[in-house]
């Protein structure tokens, strides 16, 4: 860990006015948040409210019109690209499930796990035991274990969401973005998925994008609530559940 | 001794981009084989022709020129249009110690024991065409553009014309360089700049434009209303086959230079008319009905005939012996001159023959050399000629 | 009424679904419930035509379309919300409802009904938007809107919740209760969110391993420990 | 916790016991039986081998170099190169360059300079001639210079996010530049005509068997070495991350990966393939011209690589002895109807075997990569 | 009452030394050398002899045969005596005149200043115009002066005027020479200019010098708008070829994603049939020869659709989802194409030609004449846009097209055929190639290969402008066709062609997804 994205301030993430506009559509209106290191932070909001486009603009899909967007003390991701960012310690996983669908699971999990990543290492570096060990580990966290040989193309949607969610894990990032990961699990597996976010906080700072207000009542301490762009509350889910307009715009009657 | 046939290969692209050229030639060589094996072939023996295409590829070119040679050990091989493909070949024929007719006009600069051109070199062409668009008869042009396609055979044949215009005391400011990429399509601006130039002065074109560019070019010409009359237009690779493709109407009076046309009246080439009009309706070749013949396709015709004569003079088709009884071996063109062989150069003496286009798509001459004229492969014009040998080198 | 009997597929060499047999009546939601890669959407999508399947019958009102292609099953009134919402993503949001329409003749197509709107006021004020650039959820609306402006006999919708806001889940629960008790509609929903189908169920059906396991009458769900048994 | 088997061996894993025997097969053939059957055999003999078919397979071996380095961008990357023969045509000219010096004053002119300067009236060697008359300089530039093009234009164009058809359009574009540039005499290599009338190479003249024999050892066996680094390559893990950034490039950078990087290092490397193909290609051909580098010569070593089996490395190897095969044959044989026979050839081919020529073989079940997972019975 | 006069006047002058013709000019024009016929063109000019008008014409048009008895007027078989130009019987052996360049320039010169009495002021006009670009001797020079003399009407006054100044900017009379050089002024012509710099470089005269030099700048600027309109319209029309042959694979490829390679042979099948058409008109109907063109329109889309159609069954229909085999098969598919149009027409081109109708020329401004099948074809490109557009954007078999080509599956499930679709967009795609090779035709060669010609620019086009973006094809054509035509002006046709692919090279690294990006989500 270099001394940029050191977190001894205790804000893991920082986004301060961001603003986005999609061919006049304004999609983030001045957003701002922060995330403290080691918090699990739920994101909800109604469809279309930005938050998908927040991550965007958190990994550099995005280019934000304005607004600044710091990692730790002083990293403007702003300033950085893709690989960059997710170098820096920031793992995401997409709304709808993107895997390599030509490649095993285990090819899956291999391209995630931390590792040297240059061209030169990719080349002439063998696979180490102990990243051998880790998808080891994580095959049976997402229980894919028997499917490790199978091309990911071919596993069922529920099943694509737990190898990214395994992927992501790969890569130990500091930050991890989820966007909707218990969409499509059952009930038992939206349980587990919360468990396992549970003992990943702390460690790792995480944020939680969920329509599933069960799964968010499970995990989450802090919730913020966006709508049309910016951030129309923020508390306790108890506290933002009874918020009036949050039950307008979002829950419903 | 051996009395089987004699092989003979045909070495012209049948598809790709000079197929368009070339493929008559093949049915040319083809149809002149017919024809001496209806009399009796060669020193009593058939010939066999052995076609293949080397599809305007020149590596292919090499290629199916080492297989002609060495695999079906042809005597001869009658082919190549582009100066590339010529080029492509030597090194094989030269290796293989084979012999090449190479029919068409071409930029000179080169002569091999191997190759007999039986095309025109530059001063059998170019410069008897721009000395005739100087004179009066020609319109006494003061001013000139030199347009071809942008490769080899133009460039140097505008750069014996740039020489030969200098000593006629033609300034550099009334001479107009242009080129247009292979397969130019849109001739509008250069049209324009034509019409532009010749605002000053009595201009006249000279066109090296090669391949399937023509048809544009002519089009163009027609519908900017650029008449012959006001800037004419002389061009070296243009014959009856290219303006197939246009209607010459509006391009009455443009010219072009060659050592055969085919409006030419005389007992030889209306034979050789009619016995390519018989070839190509019996044959199937395309277009039977508007039987065309050209320059190239007389050059190919005199050159079977030709290297028949030399095998006779022979008694052999052993290349050396051939390549020697080749010099001085005449035969009567269907041009209606005595084509000869040089007895050095490898070049045949030709006249030179200026035709204005007609709105068939045929030739009048207006204008012809007296005899046939001697090529000159290396151009006075060129610095550093005068020191050359008028014969291949021996080794 | 929608009719499965002794149906049989495979991927390649792999059995997916075994033998599967069930019906789907008219005027009723039939949810259908089971983990994550047991077959549901592989049902579905035989159902739709879109997989081929081994062996065994689908039935619409009687007649067996399982030799049909999809558009002619489509024509027949089966209408599709797929599983990751396959919009047509770079036509606006109007003109994937009007393909919507595509079974109806070109007359009765100009113009998208208004009640749609009503539903998903969202897609009203978003027309002219390229359905791609839509939130997921927008376009997991749009698809569910997109099934039906068909007005089909049979609507098949493999987990129309996922990513939709609790409010509008509520709405789309709403809608389906309405379909279903018009009574000219059979409905057959997959759905891992266990309270909303169980709310919406007058059938249920358990999927496990590519078969029926259980099936029963909505009302009798938590009775039959269905909300357990999904979760082993 | 999962068995863990050692890894296998780098040998293991470029090739299984039946890859090696083939490869063996290929070397042996190459290097003994083809010089033996070509030089030691009388021609009448049954056994021989003409001149002409060693001419021809080394050119075959060149072409084949070229369907290699188009499989390891396309059929790996998915990078659609409409390009390629501006590489090839290169390193062609690069060591063109060294031929034409090779004939000193055995040209027409029997000049300093080659014959196509003579006559352009040019008195000294342009600049970019400059130590063109060594060798290993060269070969060398002949795999640099379309290296540094290649890098070049790569970079630009991956750091701009170029991708799929965009990315072959300009590279289309890149070659169709080049060939119009190399038509022009004063570009300084001979315009249309190119090089031609090689007389030496290495100071041994390049007309009889034995020099024949030798380029087309070599072309074999670069063509051989070069297989096996691209196995390499592909069964590493930058192989895979090629292939992954074939599929969701954006999604592997998320994974950390500098996507451009990796794109940069295989399309340069892909062209310094095509460099040493073209250098071994002219000296065999005898000529080298713009017409390589016209936009349907790039397509063709596509099709050649489609012909073969994209994503095989071996699959696009035998498309390109195939196609170019069939072309050599057929033009002989039916010369007025070969291309219904090439045209119909590629159209089944496409839509019968969809893997290209080597999916019929199926051969190559070679280990996908070196993988210390189990096989799925193992685990349940 | 005062145009009457003056007609009458006219016509006693027109009249007066008629008749003059004999049989020995004639016989010397048709017979003799060019030198000869030169002679006697300028007798009859001296000798005003209007009469000799019909003949002179006679021969312009390759009209006139000689024969041992006499010269003779053919017609459509029909035999004329030369003189008398009354029906004869023609004999058997007839030779055509043969008339040079040289001499077919002085015949038509001599027409004109001929006509420069005729009664009609528009014919006079033309004669005018034609003798501007005319070297004139001493005495034409001086038929002229007599004709202005005489000229009532202005705008021939001042054209003649012209001409006369022109020669007498090398007056030895200082005042001369000032009213020649202010009596330039008005003129567009290129040749002044040239006359005008000429002058200028020897002129001595101050006065003179500033009247020269400020007609000098009137006439280059009145050139230079000319000049650049040109330049623009040229743009304009080849940005029409462009556009037209890349509409086609803006549907086959922009929307459908088939790597069409065949889509060249397409425009080359339309070109083919509207062969056929001419030919068939020229053998059947040949009195509606002048429209073969709208028979041949659309002959050519429902052929190239057909055989569109037979592709698309036999072949693309298997590979949907596997776009880039596509481009093998149909590069397959060219082959056949092309060897089987070589095999029935032969390698040769064949020839179309353009009806009466469209080889004329728009007169603008006197250095601006659009040629009148450029304008057509810019029009047509246009009809075709909008019909294109209109079949894509605004009927519901667009949309299919659409939604099927972005999600095929999607598209089967809400109830659309796609596999008739697909046909049908394949054959809509071959057809409007059709419709190109029927514009091509009439501008470049129709011959086997003219389908690679186009390929590589209309791939080119359509991927510039941003895949599946039929307005971003619209503004790459326009773009490609006028920065084309300016690079051309500036640097010469090869660097201009490659100074564009360079641009292109580096325009698509500041717009990767062409001009009209798919901006979004969906991009990737
Ligand atoms: N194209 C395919 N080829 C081979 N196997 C497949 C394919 N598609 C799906 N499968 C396998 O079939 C099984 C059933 O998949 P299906 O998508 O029907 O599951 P599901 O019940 O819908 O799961 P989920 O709840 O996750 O959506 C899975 O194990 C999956 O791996
Ligand atoms: N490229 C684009 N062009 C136009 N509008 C866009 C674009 N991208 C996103 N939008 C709009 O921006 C808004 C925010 O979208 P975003 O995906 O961030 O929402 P979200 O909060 O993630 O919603 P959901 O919960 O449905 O996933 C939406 O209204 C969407 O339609
Ligand atoms: N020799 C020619 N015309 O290229
Ligand atoms: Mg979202
Ligand atoms: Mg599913």
């Amino acid at each position: 860990m270099n001394e940029a994205t050191e977190m001894s301030s205790g804000v893991a993430l920082y986004l301060d006015d961001v603003q986005v506009t999609f061919d006049g559509f304004r999609a983030l209106r001045g957003l701002s948040l922060s995330i403290d290191v080691g918090e699990l932070r739920c994101i909800i909001g109604p469809n279309g409210a930005g938050k998908t486009t927040m991550m965007d603009v958190i990994t550099g899909k995005t280019r934000p019109d304005t607004g600044q967007v710091f990692f730790g003390r002083s990293l403007d991701l702003t300033k950085m690209n893709e690989p960059q960012i997710a170098a820096a310690g920031i793992g995401r996983k997409f709304q709808k499930p993107t895997v390599f669908e030509h490649l095993t699971v285990f090819e899956n999990l291999e391209l995630a796990v931390k590792a040297d990543k240059s061209v030169r290492a990719s080349l002439f570096r063998r696979i180490s035991g102990e990243a051998i060990d880790r998808i080891g580990e994580l095959l049976e966290t997402v229980e894919l274990a028997d499917k490790a040989q199978e091309r990911a193309g071919l596993l069922s949607h529920g099943q694509k969401q737990w190898l990214e969610i395994g992927m992501l894990l790969a890569q130990r990032p500091l930050l991890l973005l989820l966007d909707e990961p218990v969409a499509g699990m059952t009930d038992h597996e939206t349980k587990r998925t919360a468990e396992l976010l549970q003992t990943l906080a702390g460690q790792h700072s995480i944020m939680v994008v969920e329509h599933d207000m069960e799964f968010v009542a499970a995990i989450a301490r802090k919730v913020t609530v966006l709508h049309e762009g910016a951030v129309l509350a923020e508390g306790p889910l108890s506290e933002v559940q009874s918020d009036e307009r949050v039950i307008e715009v979002y829950l419903g009657r | 001794a051996d009395k089987g046939p004699i092989k003979v290969g045909i070495l012209h692209s049948l598809s790709g981009t000079m197929a368009i050229s070339e493929t008559v030639l093949k049915d040319t060589a083809l149809m002149a084989i017919e024809e001496i094996n209806a009399k009796g072939g060669v020193l009593g023996r058939k010939l066999e022709p052995v076609v293949v295409d080397p599809a305007s590829n020149w590596p292919l070119f090499a290629e199916k020129a080492r297989q002609l040679l060495a695999a079906d050990k042809v005597a001869v091989v009658f082919g190549c249009w582009t100066s590339v493909s010529r080029k492509s070949v030597l090194p094989v024929f030269k290796e293989l110690n084979g012999l090449l007719f190479y029919p068409v006009q071409y930029e000179g600069e080169e002569l091999e024991k191997n190759v007999f051109y039986t095309g025109a070199a530059p001063n059998q062409q170019a410069i008897p065409a721009v000395e005739y668009l100087m004179s009066k008869a020609g319109g006494g042009a003061k001013r000139f553009v030199l347009l071809g396609t942008d490769y080899v055979y133009p460039r140097t044949t505008n750069k014996i014309l740039r020489a030969f215009l200098h000593s006629k005391g033609v300034a550099d400011a009334d001479i107009m360089e242009e080129y247009t990429p292979f397969g130019h399509s849109d001739y509008q601006t250069i049209v324009a700049n034509i019409k532009k130039f010749a605002s000053g002065g009595k201009t006249a074109v000279v066109s090296t434009i090669n391949g399937d560019s023509n048809v544009p070019f002519y089009k163009e010409l027609g519908n900017a209303g650029l008449k012959a009359t006001e800037v004419p237009v002389v061009a070296f690779s243009v014959g009856e086959e290219e303006l197939r493709g246009v209607d010459a109407k509006p391009l009455v009076g443009h010219l072009a230079a060659w050592n055969y046309f085919m409006s030419l009246k005389n007992p030889a080439n209306a034979e050789f008319k009619k016995k390519w009009a018989a070839y190509a309706k019996s044959h199937g070749v395309a277009n039977p009905e508007k039987p065309l013949t050209n320059d190239p396709m007389e050059a190919t015709y005199i050159g079977v005939n030709m290297w028949k004569q030399a095998v006779e003079k022979a008694k052999t088709t052993d290349v050396d012996k051939v390549i020697a009884a080749m010099a001085g071996q005449k035969f009567a063109a269907p041009s209606g001159f005595t084509a000869e062989m040089d007895e050095k150069n490898h070049h045949l003496h030709k006249p030179v023959l200026i035709g204005e286009v007609k709105a068939d798509g045929q030739f009048n001459v207006v204008w012809k050399t007296p005899g046939p004229v001697r090529a000159q492969p290396w151009s006075p014009f060129i610095a550093g000629n005068d020191q050359k040998k008028d014969e291949p080198d021996t080794n | 009424m929608l009719e499965i009997s002794g149906l049989h597929q495979y991927y390649g060499s792999s059995h997916i679904l075994r033998d599967v047999s069930f019906t789907a009546p008219q005027g009723a939601c039939t949810v259908l419930l089971g983990r994550n890669g047991v077959g549901k959407t592989t049902l579905l999508r035989s159902i739709m035509g879109v997989t081929p399947i081994r062996g065994g019958a689908i039935r619409l009102d009687g007649v067996d379309i399982s030799q049909l292609t999809p558009n002619q099953r489509a024509a027949r009134g089966v209408a599709y919300v797929p599983q990751g919402r396959e919009i047509f993503s770079r036509l606006t949001v109007e003109e994937n409802l009007l393909m919507g329409m595509a079974v109806k003749p070109a007359g009765k197509a100009r113009s998208v009904p208004s009640e749609i709107y009503e539903m998903f006021p969202v897609l009203k004020e978003m027309l002219r938007r390229r359905g791609g650039d839509l939130s997921g959820g927008q376009q997991q609306q749009l698809a569910i809107a997109r099934a039906l402006v068909s007005d089909p006999k049979l609507i098949i919708l493999d987990e129309p919740t996922e990513g939709i806001q609790p409010s509008i889940i509520k709405l789309i629960g709403e809608v389906i209760k309405s379909l279903s008790r018009r009574g000219d509609l059979a409905i057959l929903l997959v759905e891992q969110f266990y309270d909303f189908g169980r709310d919406l169920a007058d059938h249920y059906l358990v999927m496990s391993r590519g078969s029926i396991v259980r099936q029963g009458l909505g009302a009798d769900m938590d009775k039959d420990g269905i909300r357990d048994f999904v979760a082993l | 916790m999962l068995h863990v088997p050692p890894s296998p061996t780098l040998a293991r894993r470029l090739f299984d016991r039946r890859g090696w025997c083939a490869f063996a097969l290929g070397a042996a053939v190459i290097f003994i039986v083809a010089p033996f059957a070509n030089l030691a055999t009388a021609e009448a003999s049954m056994l021989h081998l003409s001149d002409a078919s060693i001419a021809l397979a080394g050119k075959l071996f060149c072409y084949a170099m070229l369907a290699l380095a188009m499989d390891l961008v396309w059929g790996y990357a998915g990078i659609l190169s409409l390009g390629h023969g501006v590489f090839f045509a290169l390193g062609g000219y690069a060591f063109g360059m060294y031929l034409m010096r090779q004939i000193g004053h055995d040209g027409s002119y029997h000049a300093d300079l080659p014959d196509f300067m003579v006559f352009l009236d040019w008195k000294a060697f342009p600049w970019f001639w400059a130590f063109t008359d060594h060798f290993a300089y060269a070969i060398a530039l002949a795999i640099l210079a379309p290296a540094a093009l290649a890098f070049a234009f790569g970079f630009f164009a991956f750091r701009s996010r170029i991708k799929g058809v965009y990315f072959s359009i300009i590279t289309q574009a890149l070659t169709y530049a080049m060939m119009l540039l190399f038509f022009r005499n004063e570009t300084g290599f001979g315009g249309n005509n190119g090089f031609t009338d090689f007389k030496r190479i290495l100071d041994y003249p390049l007309a009889t068997p034995q020099t024949r024999i030798i380029l087309f050892m070599l072309s074999g066996a670069s063509l051989l070495l070069l297989l096996l680094v691209s196995r390499f390559i592909v069964t590493s893990k930058l192989g895979r991350v090629l292939t992954a950034i074939r599929e969701a490039e954006s999604r592997v950078m998320f994974c950390g990966y500098d996507t451009l990087s990796y794109k940069l290092a295989i399309w340069t490397f892909s062209a310094a393939i095509c460099g040493l193909a073209g250098a071994l290609y002219v000296p065999q051909v005898g000529i080298i011209n713009p017409s390589e580098m016209s936009p349907a010569a790039s397509i063709e070593i596509a099709i050649w690589t489609a012909v073969g089996g994209r994503g095989t490395l071996i699959g696009p190897l035998v498309g390109a002895v195939v196609v170019n095969g069939a072309k050599s044959l057929f033009t002989a044989a039916i010369p007025e109807y070969w291309l219904f026979f090439l045209g119909l050839l590629f159209v089944l081919v496409t839509l019968l075997l969809p893997k290209g020529v080597i999916g019929l073989v199926d051969a190559p079940r070679w280990p996908r990569i070196a993988l210390p997972f189990p096989r799925k019975e193992r685990a349940s | 009452m005062l145009r009457l006069i003056v007609g009458l006047a006219m016509a006693t002058i027109f009249c007066a030394p008629a008749a003059a013709l004999d049989r020995e000019t004639i016989a010397r024009l048709a017979g003799g050398d060019a030198e000869e016929q030169r002679l006697a063109l300028d007798a009859l000019v001296a000798k005003r002899d209007v009469a000799a008008l019909p003949f002179l014409r006679d021969l312009l048009a390759d009209h006139v045969r000689t024969a041992d008895d006499g010269v003779f007027i053919v017609e459509d078989d029909h035999g004329l005596d030369a003189l008398q130009r009354t029906p004869v019987a023609l004999p058997a052996e007839l030779e055509e005149v043969s008339t040079s360049n040289s001499v077919r320039l002085a015949i038509e010169e001599s027409i004109a200043a001929l006509e420069l009495a005729s009664p009609d002021p528009a014919t006079r006009l033309e004669s005018v115009k034609r003798l501007q670009s005319a070297e004139l001797d001493e005495a034409r020079l001086a038929l002229i002066a007599e004709a202005e003399s005489r000229e009532r009407d202005s705008a021939v006054r001042d054209a003649l005027r012209q001409i006369r100044a022109l020669s007498e900017l090398q007056s030895t009379h200082r005042t001369v020479r000032l009213a020649a050089a202010k009596a330039l002024r008005a003129s567009v012509s290129g040749r002044v200019r040239e006359a005008l710099k000429a002058r200028l470089s020897v002129e001595e005269d101050g006065e003179i010098r500033v009247a020269l030099t400020r007609s000098l700048r009137n006439i280059e600027s009145s050139l230079a708008v000319g000049e650049t309109l040109g330049i623009v319209f040229s743009g304009v029309s080849l940005a029409s070829i462009l556009l037209l042959a890349a509409l086609g694979l803006a549907v086959t490829y922009g929307l459908m994603g088939v790597i069409n390679m065949a889509h060249g042979e397409m425009m080359m099948i339309g070109a083919y049939a509207t062969y056929v058409v001419q030919n068939l008109f020229r053998a059947h109907l040949p009195d509606h020869f002048q429209y073969y063109l709208a028979a041949a329109a659309p002959v050519a889309f429902v052929v190239a659709a057909l055989v569109g159609v037979v592709i698309e069954r036999l072949v693309i229909r298997f590979l949907y989802g596997r776009a880039l085999e596509t481009l093998l098969a149909t590069w397959g598919v060219s082959l056949i194409l092309m060897q089987t149009v070589r095999t029935i027409f032969g390698a040769q081109n064949v020839q179309v030609e353009n009806p009466a109708w469209m080889s004329g020329r728009l007169f603008v401004t006197d250095n601006l004449e659009l040629p009148y099948n450029r304008v057509v074809i810019i029009l047509f490109s246009l009809a075709v846009l909008l019909l294109v557009s209109f079949l894509l954007a605004r009927t519901r078999l667009g949309l299919f097209v659409r939604a099927v080509t972005q999600n095929r599956t999607m598209a089967k499930c809400v109830g659309v055929d796609s596999s008739r679709i697909d046909t049908i967009a394949f054959a809509l795609g071959s057809g409007i190639a059709g419709l190109a090779g029927v514009a091509l035709s009439q501008v470049g060669n129709v011959g086997p290969d003219l389908g690679q010609h186009y390929i590589v620019d209309s791939f080119m086009v359509v991927v510039l402008g941003g895949v599946g973006q039929l307005a971003g094809a619209v503004y790459a054509a326009l773009g490609l066709g006028v920065a084309g035509k300016i690079f051309e002006n500036l640097v010469g046709a090869v660097l201009a062609e490659i100074g564009l692919l360079v641009f292109l090279i580096v325009f698509i690294q500041k717009r990767p997804q062409g001009l009209f990006a798919l901006g979004g989500r969906q991009a990737d």
